[in-house]
């Protein structure tokens, strides 16, 4: 395939634009980066499809015309790396996350994971583990804490952890549990406890180039340009972690 | 083959079928009356707003069903006024139960069930209703006996449409009443998720539920054609 | 059973089209008015305003002295025969004349009881249990009768309710329409174009014309004493003759045709210039001493009459006579009035003056 | 323009209701035939056959000996007035007149000009710009016919055109009819139930009952010689009255009054029993030799004529006698009937014998 | 204020209002042309089979949006034949396009204009049908001139219907369009999105104008009623 990129007239000096599915949460970080780097490359336009990470896998294992792909699932990059649309090569894992407890901004009752057993703890909400990485990894930390029982029947799954999210800004749940980056969009919420590391596998970001991409030299450059040292501050600012 | 019989047979394929029909069904029923007769209000009265108040009901139509949702969980959510009525008259908040899920499903098929009843209503022959007017009859028995069957084919087309979009509620449903399996899980919710985690056997299996469900949907309001 | 009075009752639709104006008509307890006019003079408006189903734009309605401009059809007590029937068409005809009935909680049996009689007097037992759309144009109309006369209502309005009949059908229905009034009383307000219907059915006639009434009478004092051009040519099938002559002292000039008549029977105090009203039938042969001879245009046989179409002083005008004299066009025949039956009216106002 | 040939015409509405059965007619090019018979005889249903709105269940039709069965309406050029109109809701009085001239691309002019020229004939022209929910019953027949009559098509049918108008418009539309029919010389189907109407605008008349051809001729073959007692009870308003008497050699004997006849006008070889017809205006007051007395049962006052009820060997019947003549009911009357009109049917057949 | 009116004349408040009426208008008017032709058709033909097409035509109403863009993008997807001949021929797929907002749209609002538009057929007097055939128009003629207008009631209610849908269409899209701003981000994923990202002036403003969107749409077909 490679061969095949380089019959391609890269636009030399002409525009480039280049499609990057990234997952949602990424997009603050994101609208930053655009801006710096397209001041830096005038020729390139980035264009942003963001979305689930689960849509986005399956409309680039479909053909979408995608030269990058930053997910916020470990396994759905995976699935691409088998079907081939991505080599090991061109792809890293970028960022990571950490998982945080969340309540509503003025509730005084929950201080730590284990008070998610008390009585007066009514509904706990975490994305629908098969769907949501944030739920999966949810879900495994309590298992790993030993409270998956005992709040199993409270248990709300969401959609996405934007829903964990209103639930919790709302005062519908006594609680949720969602990445630290996404607690930090709202003031809403408020963070009582992040959970070890060790409790769940690590929560991985990996980004990679799509083998059809039309654009493998630009996108090239940006791929490289995100691994920089101010692109990854940028996204600590957000509140990932480098990986 | 043995695996996919018992998938079929198993409580939790069949569970989001049960949801699903009882949610349809009931949501359907509440919104072919109430659309019904809202629309036959509106209908017949002109009044300073009508645009306004009819844009209101259509906006469920236009935003995302998520959107949706978090309305519903902001109007009946445990900080509302609705909300606290309802926690106070049932002991218990309404979201993420069953009712919610209905609620949802409500919201969403009413602007079809009242549009397509109110085209039936507007289309018909007033000289018909002025017969039974003077044949005596009251305003809610020239409902029943005369507008009624006179604009049924635009009330099944509006059943149609509100049942279907009761049943194939999504988003709205995800967001009010959760995706509680066995309580609110319904089939779309099922699909869903079993597509995106790439359970592609259940997957198809609900989706020829839903398929087949709509099919004896169709075939039961036939026979009026 | 039960009086009504319409008070300068006027209808204007879109703000300008004014379809009834200043209508007074007081109706007595258990009289039978039939309307006639030409069509579009606001004979079916005037029933729907009556019914209820058309606002009154200004005066007023009585029913047995109560004002009814504002009270719903249902309370109105009216049994209507719609001009277009109004069937219901998801009902079938027996369920069409028994629907007012359940309205007005009559038992089952009685229901059962008044639409098989009905039914029976229309012809309709066949069809009971058929839907309107499956139904010849007559059986409809008699359907539309049907479900008012099973009803025993205060007022009964019929908006041409025997217009798709067959002759020998409406003649039997006509004579159970009276049979019916002499039976329950019931107050009725009946619009026909049928001449036969409105002469023999009518206690008074009301003979309407823009909107506007132009004689109220019985139907011999309208037939016999029209009050105008209108109503003479009006009513009488085929019409009134009308020739413009001028009166001398001892007779009528009809163009170059003298015609001698006796003072007594010529008007009086009248300007010369006039207008003599002769209907058909008051024409005749006379062979002896005719009042003049006549080219016959044409020959229209009618079964039991003929109408013969010819001039008298260049103006054209037709005369029945018996069909067992045999007539051709092109022959010359002697002709005489009745004088003792022509009428005269004013060229200007066109009111009758004798 | 163009001859038709109805060949075994059979409907049979839901498997088993026949509303035409075995219908024979062979139209030519040219003709004006009516069609009459009792309401639910089947005249619609034959029409609507013509113009191809209502498949043929069995039998053929030929237009221009060409067989239409399965040719589309709009290939069969016909215009059509629809017994309850079917006008256009959505659109004009004009548009709707314009509307088959425009799908059969005449000239923009030329639809203007015949379009108001029919709105002129039919008195429209005020209208020409509503819609018809804001006509009366008489305007919306109106413009039914004149969105045929504006047409020049092959075949014009008409399914009781004039039903809705009041006599002197109809007697006006009666003679347009006519007129445009002597200068376009379309062949026509004409459904009448008014007697007037179907005498004197047919060339022939075809006389229906239950979806059977009763007879075929012209109205004076139909009104003089009817073929049954049928065809002869249902053409003639008021109706022939029939008495059921029997024969002797030199008369006729109705229940016990016995009528001397002169032997010519006798029917020979038939049985004793028999029913004899005798049409209203074929009896008159005789005081010097009358057949018989009667007592007058009622009187119904009628402008020109006056029909008289009464009865003759207890078997009721009406005869009509002129308005001068003053009669009371309970007066009695010496009768006569004009022995040279009246006809004889077998009493089992009913079939006209003489 | 400032910034507010700043954000309301800013390109990247208003493209999501271009791209979504762009794709309901175009999306609502072949929906309208080819769900009235359809309803026709299938209004007045009878055959075997017909309620198994008439299901399958209802499936977008059931489905949950997402799955329905999932099959939209497998069958217009890179191993599909529909998808190799698109690619073919406009040398790119069409996947993430304008105009695979435009499809999402008419899937998911061809069963509202069908069965709308259906129902009307199916009420209207067939003896007007019959007078025009008779006064010679074929049946194309017919269908415009006077089943259109007959059946108009129904015509609008099934426009406003699929239009709002179009407009308010946002999972099928999501999946197949992708959410590409100025080319394929509509106005609901616009509000999602912002919603996601907690800015809610954006989302507030933008939930306003699909408001004021619909509710200019309600007015323009008011005239009729
Ligand atoms: N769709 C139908 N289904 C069943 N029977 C029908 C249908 N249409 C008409 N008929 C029957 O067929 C017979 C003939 O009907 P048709 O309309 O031809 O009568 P017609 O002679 O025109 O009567 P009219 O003078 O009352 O209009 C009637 O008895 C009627 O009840
Ligand atoms: N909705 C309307 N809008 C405007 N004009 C109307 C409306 N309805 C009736 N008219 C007009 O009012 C006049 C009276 O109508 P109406 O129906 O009372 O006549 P009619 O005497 O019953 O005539 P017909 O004998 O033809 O039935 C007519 O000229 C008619 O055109
Ligand atoms: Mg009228
Ligand atoms: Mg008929």
């Amino acid at each position: 395939s490679e061969s095949e990129k380089s019959k391609e007239p890269v636009a030399e000096k002409g525009k480039v634009e280049l499609t990057i599915s990234a997952a949602a949460s990424l997009k603050d970080a994101m609208d930053v980066i655009q801006a710096s780097y397209e001041d830096e490359h005038p020729e390139v336009t980035l264009t942003f499809n963001f979305g689930g990470s689960g849509s986005l896998q399956q409309q680039i294992s479909q053909g979408a015309p995608v030269d990058l792909f930053f997910s916020a699932a470990e396994d759905k990059f995976d699935l691409l790396v088998a079907e081939g649309m991505i080599t090991k090569d061109n792809s890293i894992d970028l960022l990571g996350n950490e998982l945080v407890l969340i309540v509503p901004e003025e509730d005084t009752t929950i201080k730590s994971f284990s008070d998610l057993t008390k009585e007066n703890v009514s509904k706990i909400s975490i994305g629908t583990p098969e769907i949501v990485p944030a739920g999966a990894y949810g879900k495994e930390a309590l298992e790993t804490m030993n409270l998956w029982n005992e709040v199993e029947s409270n248990i709300v799954y969401a959609k996405d952890v934007r829903q964990v999210l209103s639930y919790v800004e709302t005062g519908n749940v006594s609680a949720g549990i969602v990445y630290k980056t996404d607690a930090l969009l709202t003031d809403k919420v408020k963070i009582i406890a992040t959970a070890e590391a060790d409790t769940h596998t690590p929560i991985i970001y990996p980004v990679g180039i799509i083998n059809d991409s039309k654009n493998y030299d630009a996108t090239k450059e940006f791929y490289e340009y995100l691994q920089s040292d101010e692109t990854i501050e940028i996204f600590e600012d957000y509140g990932f972690t480098a990986q | 083959m043995d695996s996919l019989l018992n998938s079929i047979f198993s409580e939790a394929f069949l569970s989001p079928i049960w949801v699903s029909l009882k949610i349809a069904i009931i949501a359907g029923i509440i919104v072919i009356l109430i659309g019904t007769v809202a629309a036959r209000f509106f209908a017949r009265k002109q009044f300073r707003g009508k645009a306004v108040i009819e844009t209101l009901l259509m906006l469920p139509m236009v935003l995302p069903p998520t959107v949706v949702g978090f309305f519903l969980i902001v109007i009946f959510g445990k900080n509302s006024w609705a909300g606290q009525a309802i926690t106070w008259l049932f002991d218990r908040p309404i979201i993420f139960t069953w009712w919610a899920a209905v609620i949802a499903a409500i919201v969403v098929a009413f602007p079809l069930m009242y549009q397509s009843a109110k085209s039936g209503f507007l289309a018909m022959d007033r000289d018909i209703e002025n017969a039974a007017r003077v044949d005596g009859a009251s305003e809610w028995k020239i409902f029943f006996f005369i507008s009624i069957p006179l604009a049924s084919k635009a009330l099944i087309s509006g059943s149609i449409l509100s049942f279907a979009r009761a049943l194939g509620e999504f988003g709205a449903t995800l967001m009010f009443a959760g995706n509680i399996p066995g309580e609110t899980q319904t089939l779309p919710i099922a699909i869903y998720i079993a597509i995106d985690s790439g359970n592609m056997v259940m997957a198809w299996l609900w989706v020829i539920a839903i398929v087949t469900l709509s099919f004896l949907m169709l075939l039961a309001v036939r026979v009026k054609e | 059973m039960a009086n009504l009075k319409l008070q300068q009752l006027t209808k204007v639709y879109n703000k300008n089209e004014i379809a009834v104006k200043d209508f007074n008509l007081d109706i007595k307890d258990k009289e039978f008015i039939v309307f006639v006019g030409p069509s579009g003079c606001g004979k079916s408006t005037i029933l729907r305003m009556v019914a209820g189903l058309e606002d009154i734009t200004h005066g007023e309605l009585f029913i047995d002295n109560q004002k009814m401009n504002d009270v719903s059809s249902k309370d109105r007590d009216i049994a209507m025969v719609f001009q277009n029937y109004a069937l219901y068409p998801h009902m079938t005809v027996y369920q069409n004349m028994a629907f007012g009935l359940k309205m007005r909680k009559q038992t089952k049996t009685e229901i059962e009881r008044r639409v098989n009689e009905a039914a029976a007097i229309l012809g309709l037992k066949p069809f009971l249990h058929r839907k309107p759309a499956a139904l010849s144009g007559g059986q409809r109309q008699r359907v539309a009768l049907g479900r008012a006369i099973v009803r025993d209502a205060n007022v009964f309005l019929m908006d041409e309710p025997l217009s798709s009949l067959d002759a020998k059908l409406r003649v039997q229905m006509r004579s159970e329409i009276i049979s019916l009034h002499s039976r329950l009383q019931t107050t009725t307000i009946y619009v026909t174009h049928d001449q036969t219907e409105a002469m023999t059915m009518a206690t008074r006639l009301v003979v309407l014309n823009h909107g506007q009434i132009q004689q109220i009478g019985t139907p011999k004092e309208v037939y016999e004493q029209p009050v105008n051009v209108f109503v003479a040519g009006f009513i009488g099938s085929p019409a009134m003759n009308f020739f413009s002559g001028s009166l001398t002292a001892s007779g009528l000039k009809i163009g170059d045709q003298y015609i001698p008549i006796p003072a007594g029977l010529l008007p009086q105090n009248s300007s010369q210039d006039i207008i003599i009203g002769v209907r058909p039938e008051d024409m005749y042969i006379e062979s002896a001493t005719p009042m003049f001879h006549t080219e016959i245009e044409a020959v229209e046989l009618l079964g039991a009459d003929t109408m013969i179409n010819a001039g008298l002083g260049d103006q054209p005008f037709t005369a029945r006579i018996p069909s067992s004299i045999a007539i051709e066009p092109g022959q010359t025949l002697p002709l005489s009035i009745h004088l003792n039956r022509m009428l005269f009216f004013d060229s200007q106002s066109k009111n009758r003056i004798f």
